[in-house]
């Protein structure tokens, strides 16, 4: 692993500063990831669980409910009704969360790039933090990808959370193409950015306009029995 | 009924019911073809599965012909006592694309039916159910059938990363860079080159120039 | 959703209730949903919702060559990948009349039966997490992933192996290969009663099995099971010998039978038919040796290559149960029309479905990991 | 074994029997993955030829052919700078592109690891070479081509000839052509990568007719041939097919059979049919090029066309000298560009040196009407035994039409100007060619002599040796030739079927006399030889007189090049031209130092058909350029 790069280190008060680096020091070494199995590179995910390639050794553990996840690992393609199940996990994730991306079809399509029924882009739709090449990535490969992402957490540098908040009026676009105009989910991205604090110049924007004119009282989930 | 009864039995099936027709597979001893008219279908699987134990559907799969108009429905029938497999193709036309369904007869058929439904939209008088179910999020047409262009789909749908990394930008000063775009393969466009490579060189299902050969200038006819 | 927004929901008094079983659920295999109606914790209703991993394959297949969906196949099911591979090549094979050659089928038993016991290996270790039990998930995947190990030296993939294609097999196996078969093989035999102590005589997992989601003979006939499924109540029923394809007429095996026809009975199969499959690679290991000569018979340039007009039933018995291609060909560069026919497109849906109504909310993972379902055949 | 619950207490205890067993569990570091692993892309850039073969099978497209101009680009050996660039974001590691590779250069590493972030997306994207993704060799190689996994059929369809004893009497032609059978398996070969239409100096898209041929509709394929060949019975036949040396899959097998491909559309094809076609396209291009692109497909109605072609007609004529290749192709362009051309023809029919300098046992005189019949039919007039010089002058023409084409081939032999060289029993091989494909017969002593080692020199050998044998019944026909047996100049085709058909071939043989007695010619006196060039490489044979030879001959034939007769020039006119080691010297596009004058065909590039082909298209092109600008 490289060696943690000082000049990285935020400034400010020196109180706040150690707080937060004890802070990411310990969120680095206890992340959970999300249980679900997006696509076909989930099938590598149960050796790295188990005790081959034992991810627990970097305090790394599936969690199965997205309240308590750090980390949601998108693993392969997701297909447009996936899509929508995972935009609502996304957002019910607590801060920071990090996104990784693992083969091909994450980033450009990958096999299904004709297909009618997938996703070709994932960082349209959300923030990314780390990309894993492979089709399907080996589980060394995941375990250098999830080391990665642990250095980059605690130097600080995975922010890519904010974003999300930031640019929110870009994503919303995106999904609205995908899902139609009147896309909603129950979380609050913008009240959460004003409460954060993160509204930047893309949070607001025509998307947003779009769906706070079409903002409907949710209804219960409709059973199709 | 052993082996050589049932081969009597599917011999004389066509005396019985009108205008089916048998053909072995040459390949496999296994496999019969039959051809049947589509409203006799139910009759010859009442038969098949009453007289000749062929109480397994393994599969019902749809072709569609779209230069005849038609969807080929076939049913794949397998017998455990005979281990034979009996493929019976109907024919129903595209338009208005129904049929009826076998469920009464063969439960696996409602998930055959059901999917065939969806993605074809040939609809199934009679099925428990004809809902979606795999895409409950799909708006457009039945994407199986053959004028739905996936493609087209895609690239109206959808963007695709631009790459740009540091190699490529020092060879773009160097005067090269990417000169056939992995989309124009995909696309099938004609892209010129400064290779003189016509991309509809290098694809076997790519242009016709035959259409080209018997164009006249409608320019010309127009001031005719 | 602003608090404005919300409203505030009012449910009628009753004890039925609405559940959402995934897609995004650690009872569910892989990414698939079923909503249920309970009344207490008694589902009176079910409903399978799929599709969440459709990729729309056999529209892709309709626009690649005949050969660029050699790598695409696999992706059907990701547990159990090769037979895709296989099943497509021999549906091919047939249309064009390609005889492969002897020593590929005989590798292509090889790759099959490795496939089927890692399937089985990783089915076992997802089935008894979902029970609760965690450590046949870890040995499990772990013996597994030994079998994996082989597969990346023989075909150059973990789980893809796209090892096949239309007329043999892409090539030779490597020096020394057919020991370290032997090798695993024997490991995972001999890990095989470790396995009974722990999971197949654990009381706690006979207890939850037994009795759950029963299927009698008649209704898995009637509802189009196959497979392990099919064999757990009481019909020995194999393709591999029944509906011989490859040398399986050639290897002696046999076809594994038990009587209940529940969660218990199809896991049980299973355990047997691990042994079974070593028993066929250790017959392929001592016959592969003496069997030489090509390993791929020739096919014309796969850019060019238009398979004759016509149409094919290729199946196999994968680890689900009886997988079939059905692939017509109107003479052109690419297929006209492939039809997947995954064993689970039964088991995961209709049989699913009619399995958990009467039981218990608890047993719906029980079931659908005892069916083997997997989704991806499901949605393709 | 009972799978029933016997639990007992006691049974946790078993738990101990794994103490002292080996964890499973690996390094975090990622281990080495195994030999023949499918892992990130290798390309040795050296080898690679950017055919595209790669991109064209891959299924995910995620390849682009990325230019690299640091790299050789050479169109005549089939070689491009263009090199696969892998996107990682679609590949799926299948080695698929390995396999098919003609030239073996793409394999697959061992290494499997690269992760990034969002900011550096753009290493997804990456141009492989011979280093490993992310640098170092430790990787090491993974999957790579074997013999069972190469994609390609890198064999050859033999072509079917005449056995010596059913050919070596008479003048039929040799080549059976292709069945349909080995034709579509042939075809079926190419992997349409292009590099034959970047070699041919025509630029005949013979990737195109190669699919059409390979589709079943031979007709396509003679309309993609017209596109670029009005000469194609012809070089179907005697082609020096560059294209074929140029293919990507000669790499590593024997190339595509590109032009017996050729003469099997040709010949496929009945030849009214061919002759519409050719005319059909004729008419679409002039109208093409007279209206532009037409947007609407409307039938041909021949009403129409006629009065559209009279739109299309510039009204001027141009002149064309000599009825060879290169004229007549000039000739059939300028039609299509809306002149008429008149062409003035020596000889009583056309063909120039593909009709008196090919023998027809490899291109039968039928074939070169056909090609010849569709030309004249497109409005082109020839006129017959018009010499230039005596009949009308150059001058003339100059006067009477716009432009003058000189295309007057090379109809004269060289002489090696040894002793006794300019007997009359010392003939010149063009010369007795001529005479063989005018009158049809040919009168030969017993013993005869050629002196080079060409594909002239093996016309006339094998010519001779036919008469001699129609005569005697017994050949007796010596080739001597400068060069020795590997570096000879003809093809070895040639070589092998005139040893099939009798012919002597001696190697490395100087020729130092023609040996007269008695006024008689009496034999060939040759030195053998050490080297032909000296260290700067220039033509400087040195021999070993004690290696001195005799062949016994009463004719000695002198096959060592041919130069172009330069007679009918004026001198006025020969004056204003300039000249470079005695040929005429032209710019690129054919234009001599005169404005109304062009010269095309081996008068100016040497002997080779489709040269001259190519240089018909480009001087009509560029006539066409200069009367367009002179019009305003």
């Amino acid at each position: 692993m490289k060696e943690i790069k000082v000049e990285n280190r935020r400034e400010g008060n020196i109180l706040s500063r150690v707080f937060d680096e004890l802070n990411e020091f310990c969120r680095a070494r206890s992340l959970f990831i999300l249980h679900y199995c997006t696509g076909c590179g989930a099938i590598e995910l149960p050796p790295v669980m188990t005790s081959r390639f034992d991810m627990e050794r970097l305090g790394v553990q599936p969690m199965v409910t997205p309240r308590q996840a750090d980390i949601l690992l998108i693993t392969g393609y997701v297909s447009i009704k996936t899509l929508k199940r995972v935009m609502l996990t996304y957002e019910q994730m607590g801060s920071p969360k990090y996104v990784i991306g693992i083969c091909s079809c994450t980033v450009n399509g990958g096999m299904y790039w004709q297909s009618y029924a997938t996703a070709k882009k994932l960082d349209e739709y959300m923030p990314v933090d780390l990309y894993i090449a492979g089709c399907m990535p080996r589980p060394e490969a995941i375990i250098s990808g999830l080391r990665s992402l642990i250095r980059n957490i605690e130097l600080g540098e995975s922010n890519n959370w904010k974003k999300y908040y930031e640019n929110y009026d870009y994503y919303l676009g995106n999904q609205q193409k995908l899902f139609g105009d009147e896309w909603q989910t129950p979380v609050d991205v913008i009240g959460e950015a004003e409460h954060y604090g993160l509204v930047g110049e893309g949070t607001y924007g025509e998307h947003t306009e779009i769906l706070q004119r079409v903002q409907q009282p949710l209804k219960p989930l409709e059973m199709r029995l | 009924m052993n082996l050589s009864q049932f081969e009597a039995w599917l011999a004389d099936i066509d005396h019985r019911i009108a205008g089916v027709e048998v053909t072995a597979s040459n390949l496999n001893k296994r496999r019969n073809r039959v051809d049947l008219p589509a409203d006799k279908l139910v009759l010859f699987l009442e038969a098949v599965k009453g007289e000749a134990s062929f109480v397994h559907l393994s599969a019902i799969s749809c072709v569609d012909w779209i230069d005849d108009g038609e969807f080929e429905l076939v049913y794949h029938l397998w017998s455990y006592e005979l281990n034979q497999l009996i493929s019976a193709h109907i024919r129903v036309s595209r338009d208005p694309g129904e049929y009826q369904s076998i469920y009464d007869l063969y439960r696996p058929a409602g998930f055959f039916e059901r999917d065939i439904h969806e993605m074809y939209g040939l609809y199934f008088h009679g099925a428990p159910d004809m809902e979606k179910f795999i895409l409950t999020e799909w708006n457009g047409i039945p994407p199986m059938r053959k004028e739905f262009d996936s493609e087209e789909f895609v690239e109206q749908n959808f963007s695709w990363q631009e790459y740009n990394p540091e190699w490529l930008k020092e060879l773009v000063a160097e005067g090269g860079g990417v000169v056939i775009p992995c989309e124009e393969q995909r696309f099938s466009r004609s892209v010129a080159t400064d290779h003189g490579i016509d991309q509809q060189h290098s694809n076997w299902s790519g242009c016709d120039v035959s259409s080209k050969l018997c164009r006249i200038d409608s320019k010309y006819r127009g001031g005719d | 959703m602003r608090a404005e927004n919300y409203q505030q929901q009012s449910h009628p008094p009753s004890n039925q209730f609405e559940l959402n079983f995934g897609p995004n659920h650690p009872g569910i295999e892989g990414n698939y949903a079923l909503q249920v109606e309970v009344e207490g914790d008694v589902i009176v209703k079910a409903r399978a919702d799929g599709g969440y991993l459709h990729r729309g394959f056999e529209k892709l297949m309709e626009q690649r060559l005949w050969i660029q969906n050699i790598s695409l196949v696999p992706r059907i099911c990701v547990p159990d990948p090769s037979p895709m591979e296989v099943c497509y090549s021999m549906a091919i094979e047939e249309i064009s009349g390609i005889e492969v050659p002897e020593r590929a089928q005989w590798i292509r038993v090889l790759q099959l039966e490795l496939s089927r016991i890692a399937a089985h290996l990783f089915t076992f270790g997802g089935h008894a997490a979902t029970t609760g039990m965690y450590t046949p998930m870890y040995w499990g995947v772990a013996d597994r992933d030994l079998i994996l190990d082989l597969f990346e030296e023989f075909t150059g993939g973990r789980i893809y192996s796209i090892y096949n294609l239309p007329g043999g097999v892409r090539r030779e196996l490597p020096d020394g290969f057919l020991d370290k078969v032997s090798e695993v093989i024997d490991y995972i035999e001999s890990r095989l009663p470790e396995y009974d102590n722990l999971f197949f005589r654990n009381a706690v997992f006979i207890k939850r099995a037994k009795g759950v989601g029963v299927l009698t003979q008649e209704k898995s006939l009637e509802m189009g099971v196959t497979g392990p499924n099919l064999r757990a109540t009481g019909l020995a029923f194999d393709l591999r010998r029944d509906d011989p394809y490859l040398v399986y007429d050639k290897l002696d095996f046999e076809v594994v039978v038990e009587e209940a026809g529940d969660a218990w009975a199809r896991t049980l199969v299973r355990r047997q038919e691990l042994l079974q499959s070593i028993r066929i690679v250790r017959q392929v290991v001592a016959a592969l040796p003496d069997i030489g000569g090509e390993l791929r018979a020739p096919i014309p340039n796969p850019l060019a290559w238009r398979v004759p007009a016509g149409e094919s039933y290729a199946r196999v018995e994968s680890s689900k149960g009886e997988l079939a291609y059905f692939v017509v060909s109107n003479g052109g560069e690419k297929p006209w029309r492939v039809h997947v026919r995954g064993p689970s497109a039964m088991h995961a849906v209709q049989v699913l479905e009619e399995l958990v109504t009467g039981g218990r909310v608890e047993d719906v993972a029980q079931t659908m990991f005892s069916l083997d379902a997997c989704p991806p055949e499901v949605d393709r | 074994m009972k799978y029933s619950d016997d639990g007992s207490l006691l049974r946790p205890l078993r738990a101990l029997s794994f103490l002292g067993r080996a964890a499973v569990t690996e390094s975090l570091d990622p281990r080495p993955a195994a030999d023949g692993y499918r892992g990130f892309h290798l390309n040795q850039h050296q080898e690679c030829i950017g055919c595209s073969s790669c991109q064209k099978i891959c299924d995910n497209a995620a390849i682009s052919m990325v230019k690299v101009p640091s790299l050789p680009n050479d169109p005549e050996k089939g070689i491009r700078n263009l090199r696969p660039a892998i996107d990682y974001g679609r590949c799926c590691w299948c080695a698929l592109c390995v396999d098919i590779c003609p030239t073996s250069s793409l394999s697959l590493s061992k290494e499997y690891v690269h992760t990034c972030t969002q900011e550096d997306i753009d290493s997804y994207f990456m141009l492989p070479n011979e280093d490993s993704m992310h640098g170092g060799s430790e990787y090491g190689g993974g999957w790579e081509k074997s013999e069972t996994s190469d994609l390609l059929n890198l064999d050859r369809q033999p072509m079917g000839e005449l056995e010596p004893e059913y050919r070596q009497d008479n003048f039929k032609e040799i080549v059976n052509g292709f069945t349909p059978q080995q034709a579509l398996d042939e075809a079926s070969r190419c992997v349409q990568c292009g590099a034959c239409h970047d070699a041919c100096p025509t630029g005949m898209n013979a990737p195109e007719y190669i699919r059409s041929i390979y589709a079943g509709d031979l007709e396509q394929a003679v309309r993609w041939i017209y596109q670029s060949n009005p000469f194609s019975h012809v070089c179907g036949r005697v082609c020096t097919h560059r294209c074929e040396d140029a293919c990507s899959i000669g790499v590593r097998g024997t190339p595509l059979a590109i032009r017996w491909l050729k003469r099997y559309a040709m010949d496929g094809v009945a030849p009214e049919r061919i002759k519409e076609l050719a005319l059909e396209q004729a008419v679409v291009n002039l109208l093409e090029r007279e209206f532009g692109e037409c947007s609407a497909p409307v039938e041909i109605v021949s009403a129409d066309i006629d009065d559209a072609i009279a739109v299309a007609k510039t009204g001027e004529t141009i002149a064309i000298i000599g009825a060879g290749p290169a004229g007549l192709t000039a000739a059939w362009d300028l039609e299509r560009l809306g002149y008429h051309t008149v062409v003035y023809e020596s000889r009583p029919a056309a063909g120039g040196m593909t009709r008196y300098g090919i023998p027809s046992y490899r291109l039968p005189y039928e074939m070169l009407d056909r090609d010849v019949e569709i030309i004249t039919s497109s409005g082109v007039e020839i006129r017959y035994g018009v010499e230039i010089g005596k009949d009308i002058t150059l001058e003339q023409l100059r006067d009477q039409y716009s432009a003058v084409i000189l295309a007057i081939g090379l109809h004269l032999g060289r002489s090696t100007r040894i002793p006794g060289a300019e007997h009359k029993s010392v003939r010149k091989a063009v010369e007795l060619l001529r005479l063989y494909s005018e009158n049809g017969e040919l009168t030969v002593p017993r013993q005869v002599v050629v002196i080079g080692g060409g594909n002239v020199a093996m016309d006339i050998a094998r010519t001779v040796a036919r008469v001699q044998r129609q005569q005697y019944g017994a050949v007796d026909t010596t080739v001597t030739a400068l060069e020795s047996q590997q570096n000879f100049l003809a093809d070895p085709e040639e070589i092998k079927e005139s040893l099939e058909e009798g012919v002597v071939i001696k190697p490395a043989r100087g020729p130092q006399e023609c040996v007269i007695k008695d006024g008689e010619l009496e034999s060939l006196r040759s030195w053998g030889v050490d080297s032909i060039f000296d260290e700067d490489g220039r033509f400087a044979p040195h021999y070993n007189r004690s290696d001195e030879q005799h062949y016994p001959a009463q004719m000695i034939i002198e096959a060592i090049g041919q130069m172009s007769d330069n007679q009918l020039l004026s001198e006025d006119i020969t004056e204003e031209l300039e000249w470079e080691r005695g040929r005429l010297k032209i710019d690129s596009n054919g234009r001599t130092a005169l404005d109304w004058l062009w010269a095309a065909g081996d008068c100016v590039n040497g002997p080779d058909v489709v040269h001259a082909v190519a240089d018909g298209h480009r001087v009509a092109a560029s006539i066409n350029d200069q009367l367009i600008k002179l019009r305003g």
